[in-house]
């Protein structure tokens, strides 16, 4: 079956991300294809590699950044709600003038086209948020 | 199952489980997760509404979550079923719809 | 696209508009959505129903008013808003406190026709359950 | 006034409310500003609540929030006076100490 | 510091612990605060007296168990937490179903005394009504 | 008098940003004095310079900066918070091996011990959060 996931809230402040990180994990174990993991409101927050969380809790970017990788997973941060909140990459820092980027590995930035794609080709939605 | 309702949130700091059960329609689902499973705990004042909600639907409990909120499998609300969550990949992957309220 | 694969969005609107960002953010995405001819339905309950109240002034909190746009949403083929009765009531407000939104017929000559209706609870979950993706905002 | 209260979510949504007005001590005052003062609408299901707690603190309710909500002057319960910022500065100011409900 | 400038700082702790990071960094303030010398209470009502329940296992979660901290505190010379009964009763909470929590008595030669007392609704508002500061999570 | 400002919430996805600095404006208007505002939890991220909101709407990082340098505020961005949610200024950046650093001007980072410090020297305490 072909899971989507909405993240909704940042890391560390609500459990939304913890909840929708140990979902996937648990869908791909069990042979689900995830088609998308969308990040939307404060979910653009994972995507920054500027966290240093306390060596001894869990690293959220992390865990999302290597989980992507080993299973190719396709994680979008919405470019509108990354604006608001501070999330670049390298070509929207150029183009809005801003001096670094702070996106990590594994995510991408894109439009919200890609979350009403993903309720059209996935065969179910879930949403963790607060 | 048609749906599967998530509520992740405590019953005793938002509306979202009450305006859930309301709202759930006879055969589906309605999973606590996140602080949402405080509600499902024996004893608490949602104990009744869980328990005459689950004539129709199915109640699930995150089993992680309990633990960690220091609820024990024996002091859930007996009408409550327990899944992991590779029990909640199955229940999303049962039902028709998954609908959050967040 | 074809019509097999429409499938039914329902965005549920659950939250008043300017304490969180989830009203904005919402119609953000039922605009963008607009442009892939899916079947959209709005609902709004609880809170929710505090979008479309009518007489919104931000000036005092120097937030955008973004209240307007809810009437451009026949524009944009989003023509179903449906709105808890149960909601309005327990918060005191009429569906006559609610902004006017119309669409055009353009079958009819472009007669205007309401967007609105309000609904109870029952058809609400009706309306849940005949949906193909919910968004939950 | 000994404490000035603040809430600052929606009492439809959240327990915040409630929780302050029964711990909330006579001659105190509660301010609603953001979503709170959802409550403070004429047949609000806290329009009561908020009434009869009138009688022993003094409630507020901050005016550019109403305005954001569409809510008019008119619109307001009698018994919940209506300040802007300036007036919640005055409040917190002669407030003992100011207690958010978060 | 004088006993003069010595303030009443009251932590209000309403949310359950892991659902979201208030109690963890509400901790890590009170942690802190603690080479102050202030007279410190740590109050908790709502979900927040689920942040002493005895026997959280947060492996399942993969996230870090700061239930232990709570132990510690009376080294930091924190020892009063109040604990709202009717939060309690109402989440089917007992007084035994929380962590044992002490402080040593360096007068009674190193005795344990315990750091929490159960208190009800209207002690609670006397707790607001007598600090100086309140520190709300 | 003298208040203290505590900020928990970072900037549009809540109200409470948008409150305090209301709060704060009306305070200076008045004559009060600002002994210091505190930026904790998910408030850490009123300090990311990164954000770019949409044009017709307000930018709070701008107006806290710019509320900063008319008054000579202390907006002091808690160092435990910032590093789970990534908000660095230099000299973290170059301690915690980041290759760049986000924080806007006007804004410091330090510990919490400056939101004690905040509760013994000012007046009032006042919180915004969700």
């Amino acid at each position: 079956m072909r899971f989507a996931i909405v993240v909704n809230e940042g890391p560390y402040t609500h459990q939304a991300s913890d909840s929708a990180w140990q979902f996937a994990k648990a869908a791909l174990a069990k042979g689900h294809e995830i088609f998308r993991v969308f990040f939307y409101h404060d979910g653009v927050n994972n995507a920054t590699r500027y966290t240093v969380p306390p060596q001894d809790d869990r690293n959220l970017q992390k865990l999302w950044s290597e989980l992507a990788a080993e299973h190719e997973l396709d994680l979008v941060v919405c470019i509108a709600a990354a604006q608001r909140r501070g999330i670049l990459d390298a070509d929207e820092a150029k183009r809005q003038g801003k001096d670094g980027d702070n996106i990590a590995p594994g995510f991408r930035i894109s439009g919200l086209g890609q979350l009403i794609e993903a309720g059209i080709q996935a065969d179910r939605l879930v949403t963790f948020g607060d | 199952m048609p749906t599967l309702h998530t509520v992740n949130k405590s019953p005793f700091e938002r509306n979202s489980l009450a305006t859930c059960l309301e709202r759930a329609a006879g055969g589906d689902g309605v999973l606590l997760c996140e602080d949402a499973v405080i509600g499902a705990r024996k004893g608490s004042a949602f104990a009744k509404a869980l328990a005459e909600k689950a004539a129709t639907c199915a109640i699930y409990a995150l089993a992680p979550d309990l633990a960690a909120r220091g609820i024990k499998g024996e002091d859930v609300v007996e009408a409550v079923k327990t899944v992991d969550y590779s029990g909640f990949v199955d229940l999303a992957a049962d039902a028709d719809r998954v609908c959050a309220w967040l | 696209m074809s019509e097999k694969s429409r499938k039914k969005f329902l965005y549920l609107n659950r939250r008043a508009p300017y304490g969180s960002v989830y009203a904005l953010e919402s119609l953000e995405v039922v605009l963008i959505g607009a442009a892939f001819e899916q079947d959209v339905s709005l609902a709004f309950l609880d809170d929710g129903v505090y979008q479309l109240v009518e007489g919104q002034d931000t000036a005092g909190i120097g937030m955008k008013n973004f209240s307007k746009t809810y009437r451009a949403l026949g524009d944009f083929e989003v023509r179903k808003l449906f709105v808890e009765r149960e909601s309005l009531e327990a918060r005191g407000l009429k569906e006559s406190d609610l902004m006017p939104i119309v669409w055009e017929d353009e079958d009819e000559d472009w007669a205007e026709k309401p967007s609105i209706a309000v609904v109870d609870k029952a058809a609400m979950a009706e309306l849940i359950a005949a949906s193909d993706v919910v968004l939950s905002f």
